[in-house]
């Protein structure tokens, strides 16, 4: 029933949660739908039936029913029920099922004025320091301390995120300067990044980013794959704040992570080849 | 308000003077309170305690709310109610977040 | 306009006249300005790092605002006694506790003067705290008010009142009960603002 | 009801620094028409750069983007998008529905002579306009006017420029609403003509009611947040900055424990009472006008009542709704989506009762009525695209996307602007003694309402595909808006039509102005107090004679009687 949105703009959804978030989506609309529909022809037909020509006096006392209030206490009922039986689950397994590291893959995000920072934990899965002082615009952006104990294999991307098929993924959400807004729209995820918070958020991708583009083929998107979109007013550049989302079957995923752990033995700090930085015009 | 003959007048002056003097005492009250040694709870209550009895006083009978009209107290009412939500929506907010400060 | 009824007079079914309705609905209206910055008070308080507040807050100096209370509620005793003065007819009363007040009002803007430039001559400022932000804001925002009332209590001390006092006792008696409402306000604010930001 | 303290006024006098209600109505009704002018042609600017980014904008672009050769910059699009919602909310409907209407209305529907005090009306009026100049001086700083978005979030609006003059003005039109609210309620409790009781008050006065109880209650804290951010611009405070933030390669100094969400809090606790401040004062129009041309009472009436001023309370505990993606945990969004959804019922029952009071009518189509008509449905669309921003799991992936803009514009554009179109035509006669021309006012409304959809409509479509506001170049830069966008250029194409088909009515307004003057005070049999006074009403004192009501507000086509309405004041 999710595809007649579809029609409407809808991206195909590819994560595990972009199924019942659709299916809310549709509901709503149906009970919009209803509403509008049979108010519609109410309407109409008032419009024909009493028009003064037709219906030269008017009656007093009108409609002296009250189907009415029926109508107020259906809409009651639908209501709740959506937010008791689609809603509010819905909601709970978002902000109350974070996975921890262990069942996770684990990913920063920080995000900045127009670029995401995509910072992974390296081979022993644990974060390394931030720290303020270190923050170099050119060479560490995060502020990474190579240093601290868990620093060393730490890596970070800017605006490309890779993730893994099928499996769940912990993105832990800050900003360095104003509120910005990390939207995945084919994975229906979206949440405000606010400065001086660190919010979880979670979600298991369903499709790689070569099947959905497969789904692509023949319309307007074809050839373009997945983004990471800013949808909160973050300054001047906010509209081209793009970030770009890989999804790579497991093994190549490893094998992605495998070559990025290379890089860093190679070059050391320098990590100014793998940086896209978009159309690239400032 | 009502009643507002000679007589009355000058039962609210005596009435005035007694409202000043429970002010000036639950001041003192309020400071001495704030030297001792107590847990910051128990000195937020004692402390919010005295400023609402101070304030209900200066309320009921310097700006004579007390005898005031029906009207009056529901706007006072209406405000407070939503003075409440302003105070503690956004704090219960700040227990119920997602992810930390 | 003289052609609009209940300046003075009360309607009879709500049992109010204009003004003193009006000032209700302005006074609502202040609650909830005052109650903004209380809220952000509250809610900055509770997003500090543990002790913060107290810490800073201790800084302040509670005689200087202990003698300041006082001479708020002073002042509010004196207004009401000025407007009672004139209810009883006795104008020079009424002017003698109108200057009480006024004095008072004068003297907490000396002493909170002192206060402030204590705090500068130390090197606190508003930037200094979180704390010291929403103390200079919320006691700069009173002393606004507090310097707003002084205007219309000097209007109505000045040769204005004599004029008025023989055209309409009425209206003055109306016009003091309606900026008495509003001191007697501006004084019940520092009564909360006065534990919240000395004492806790 | 004597004079006698009035001497002869020179024209600075009565036209200028007026105390006479009917005056500053008509300077409210007029600024702020002017207001929602200005702030359309931003808009029409805006959808030009939309539909063709980065181009250089024909005949004003030369002139208005010097700099760029024509083309709009990111910082023009930010500030243009700013002042939009800024004026059309705070410069435009606002003091259109309350201080003009309101103004104009509350004093002659309740009988009374005047508001309850003329000279705060007066500085009431003066403050907006101050505000306004602010608002307008900023775009000749050097900093530019304001650039966060009409929200104006932090940490944004503390780093950009050209904020500092948009609090500043903010700060007047606050006060001048808090005058003027506090004006309308003084009187209506005090000044309602003898006989005139709280049910017997017509529908529009109680929305007023409503309305100025929400901007006394609401806007005050606005005020706070206001000078909060002042001081954190200004003064070096850190109230809505957290510690360990970097700004543009160089760490910000604050000292911690500020927060972000402190402001959406407080902004959000006026601006969400401020949307029904928006749409009350309209549906207080339309009831009026639908029961005059059903000839029949309004259905419902008491429930209408019940029913708006249920909606006033909740619209105060819904705020948060527009925070659902600020990391809200379970409890605090299960009671905002169920309030939230709560609120929505008073609105089914507004919408409801208006439907209803057509049954049975005798129903003439005239322009006031054509304008009154449309808001039900347009409305509807505006509220019932409401239900899923308010359900938090669809707002996750509508939320800030263009299926918002077209959800409240719906609102307040096809909603209350057109309800104030039938407003100022169903008025006009009462406010100059002329008729405004049927021909025109319908040349003005089918196009009006034809291209207010073809501008509002595809902004749905775009929104289920995801695609953001406030984007400079619309969003040709994402993948997922690839498939919508080409329905940019039919919009701003629509704007532009609908821009033009503004022109009748402007026509109309003028022509109608130099036209015959009737003697008639009651051209469309209405049963309400304005229509007993001349047209228009008598300087200061509107009335020509005493005011007495013995009639509830809407006996139209009472059983048993020859004429078809029953004037309130009639014996």
């Amino acid at each position: 029933m999710t595809e007649i949105l579809q029609y409407f703009g809808l991206p195909v959804g590819i994560s595990s949660v972009s199924g019942r978030i659709d299916e809310i989506i549709v509901i709503v609309h149906y009970l919009m739908l209803v509403l509008f529909v049979g108010w519609g022809i109410f309407f109409i037909v008032s419009l024909i039936k009493f028009r003064e020509s037709k219906n030269k006096k008017a009656n007093y006392k009108g409609v002296e029913s009250h189907y009415s209030s029926v109508l107020e206490g259906a809409v009651a009922v639908i209501e709740i029920v959506i937010l008791f039986g689609f809603a509010f689950p819905i909601w709970a397994e978002r902000v109350n099922d974070v996975p921890d590291s262990r069942d996770a893959e684990y990913i920063r995000v920080i995000a900045q004025q127009y670029a995401w920072n995509i910072h992974y934990p390296g081979a022993d899965g644990i974060f390394g320091d931030t720290k303020v002082e270190l923050v170099d615009e050119q060479d560490n952006p995060i502020g990474l301390d190579r240093n601290s104990e868990f620093g060393k294999d730490d890596f970070y991307t800017i605006n490309q995120m890779h993730i893994p098929v099928d499996t769940k993924i912990r993105v832990d959400l800050s900003s360095k300067d104003v509120i910005h807004n990390f939207k995945l729209p084919e994975l229906r995820v979206s949440q405000d990044a606010i400065p001086g918070m660190t919010i979880p958020v979670h979600f298991t991708a369903t499709s790689t980013s070569k099947e959905f583009l497969e789904t692509a083929v023949g319309t307007k998107r074809e050839g373009k794959s997945l983004e990471i979109a800013c949808a909160q007013l973050c300054g001047l550049g906010h509209y081209r704040m793009k970030g770009y989302l890989t999804i790579h079957e497991q093994e190549d995923y490893s094998a992605w992570l495998e070559e990025q752990a290379g890089y860093l033995e190679e070059e050391g700090d320098d990590w100014g080849d793998d940086d896209d930085w978009g159309d690239d015009d400032w | 308000m009502a009643g507002n003959s000679k007589e009355s007048i000058e039962h609210h002056i005596k009435i005035y003077i007694n409202v000043f003097i429970s002010l000036a005492v639950l001041t003192v009250v309020t400071v001495a309170v704030s030297y001792l040694e107590v847990s910051f709870i128990e000195a937020f209550f004692i402390a919010i305690t005295v400023a609402t009895i101070k304030g209900s006083l200066v309320l009921c009978y310097f700006m004579h709310l007390i005898s005031e009209r029906q009207a009056i107290i529901w706007l006072l009412v209406t405000t407070l109610v939503a003075f409440l939500i302003l105070l503690f929506i956004p704090l219960i907010s700040l227990t119920d977040q997602v992810g930390g400060w | 306009m003289s052609n609009i009824p209940y300046i003075l007079e009360e309607r009879p079914d709500t049992g109010l006249n204009n003004s003193k309705l009006g000032v209700w609905i302005f006074l609502a209206s202040e609650v909830m300005l005052f109650g903004g910055l209380f809220s952000a008070y509250v809610f900055l308080r509770i997003a500090a790092p543990e002790g913060d507040f107290g810490y800073w807050g201790s800084k302040l100096n509670v005689p200087m605002a202990t003698f300041n209370t006082l001479l708020l509620i002073t002042s509010s005793v004196t207004m009401v006694m000025s407007w009672a003065s004139l209810k009883l007819e006795q104008f020079d009363k009424y002017k003698m506790y109108l200057g009480i007040t006024i004095l008072c009002g004068l003297a907490f803007l000396v002493v909170k003067y002192f206060e402030y430039t204590s705090k500068f001559d130390h090197g606190i400022y508003p930037s200094s705290s979180t704390f010291m932000g929403i103390y200079f804001t919320l006691t700069g925002l009173h002393v606004l008010h507090i310097i707003g009332g002084l205007l219309v209590l000097i209007f109505f001390w000045s040769k204005q009142s004599d004029k008025m006092w023989n055209e309409d006792k009425d209206l003055l008696a109306n016009r003091i009960e309606i900026t008495g409402l509003y001191w007697h306000f501006v004084d019940l604010v520092w009564i909360f603002l006065f534990p919240i930001l000395y004492l806790l | 009801m004597s004079n006698d303290h009035h001497h002869e006024e020179n024209f600075i006098q009565k036209y200028v620094f007026s105390v006479d209600h009917k005056i500053i109505g008509l300077q409210y009704g007029i600024t702020s028409l002017l207001f929602l002018l200005f702030g359309f042609m931003l808009m029409m600017l805006m959808r030009y750069q939309i539909a063709y980014p980065e181009t250089v904008i024909p005949y004003f672009g030369e002139w208005l983007f010097a700099g760029s050769g024509g083309v709009m910059l990111p910082e023009n699009y930010n500030t243009l998008g700013a002042m939009h919602g800024t004026i059309m909310i705070f410069l435009g409907v606002v003091p259109l529905a309350v201080g003009a209407f309101g103004n104009y209305l509350v004093p002659l529907q309740i009988g009374a002579p005047d508001m309850a005090f003329p000279k705060l009306n007066a500085a009431s009026y003066w403050s907006y306009f101050v505000g306004g100049v602010v608002m307008m001086a900023s775009f000749f700083t050097p900093e530019g006017a304001a650039r966060s978005g009409w929200t104006s979030y932090p940490p944004l609006s503390i780093f950009e420029s050209g904020q500092t003059m948009w609090l500043l003005g903010m700060v007047f039109l606050i006060t001048s609403s808090l005058l003027g609210s506090m004006n309308i309620i003084v009187t209506i409790v005090q000044l309602r003509a003898p006989g005139l009781t709280w049910f017997r008050l017509p529908f529009f006065i109680w929305a007023q009611l409503v309305t100025s109880f929400l901007l006394i209650l609401a806007f005050p804290p606005l005020e706070s947040a206001a000078i909060l951010q002042l001081m954190d611009r200004l003064v070096g405070t850190s109230f809505f900055l957290p510690s360990g933030l970097v700004y543009a390669g160089s760490p910000v100094e604050a000292y911690g424990s500020g927060s972000p969400l402190l402001w959406q809090h407080l902004f959000w606790f006026l601006a969400h009472p401020e949307v029904y401040v928006l749409i009350l004062p309209a549906i207080g129009i339309v009831g009026e006008i639908i029961a005059n041309n059903t000839r029949k009472p309004l259905w419902g009436y008491k429930s209408l009542v019940y029913a708006i001023g249920f909606l006033g309370f909740m619209s105060f505990i819904v705020w948060a709704h527009h925070m659902f993606l600020t990391g809200m945990g379970q409890s605090m969004s299960a009671f905002f989506q169920l309030t939230t959804m709560i609120i929505s019922i008073p609105s089914v029952v507004v919408l409801t009762a208006f439907f209803i009071s057509l049954w049975g009518g005798s129903i003439r189509f005239n322009t006031p009525m054509l304008f009154a008509l449309s808001f039900l449905p347009m409305f509807g669309i505006g509220g019932l695209t409401g239900l899923p921003l308010g359900v938090a799991a669809s707002d996750i992936f509508l939320h800030d996307t263009y299926y918002v803009i077209g959800h409240f514009h719906y609102v307040v554009a096809p909603g209350t602007i057109f309800a104030l179109f039938a407003g100022i035509y169903y008025w006009f006669p009462k406010v100059t003694g002329k008729r405004m021309s049927e021909t025109l006012g319908k040349l003005h409304f089918w196009p009006s309402l034809l291209f207010m959809n073809g501008v509002f409509m595809p902004m749905f479509i775009q929104g289920l595909a995801g695609l953001s506001r406030r984007m400079y170049d619309g969003g040709q830069q994402y993948a997922h808006a690839s498939d919508v966008l080409h329905w940019n250029e039919f919009m701003t194409i629509s704007a532009f039509c609908l821009g033009a088909a503004q022109i009748p009515f402007i026509v109309n307004l003028i022509i109608s102005l130099a036209g015959q003057k009737s003697d008639d005070r009651n051209p469309w049999k209405s049963t309400t107090i304005e229509w007993s006074a001349p047209s228009p009403p008598l300087p200061h004192v509107n009335f020509d004679s005493s005011v007495e009501v013995n009639h509830g507000p809407y006996e139209y086509s009472v059983p048993g009687q020859d004429e078809d309405y029953c004037p309130q004041t009639s014996p």
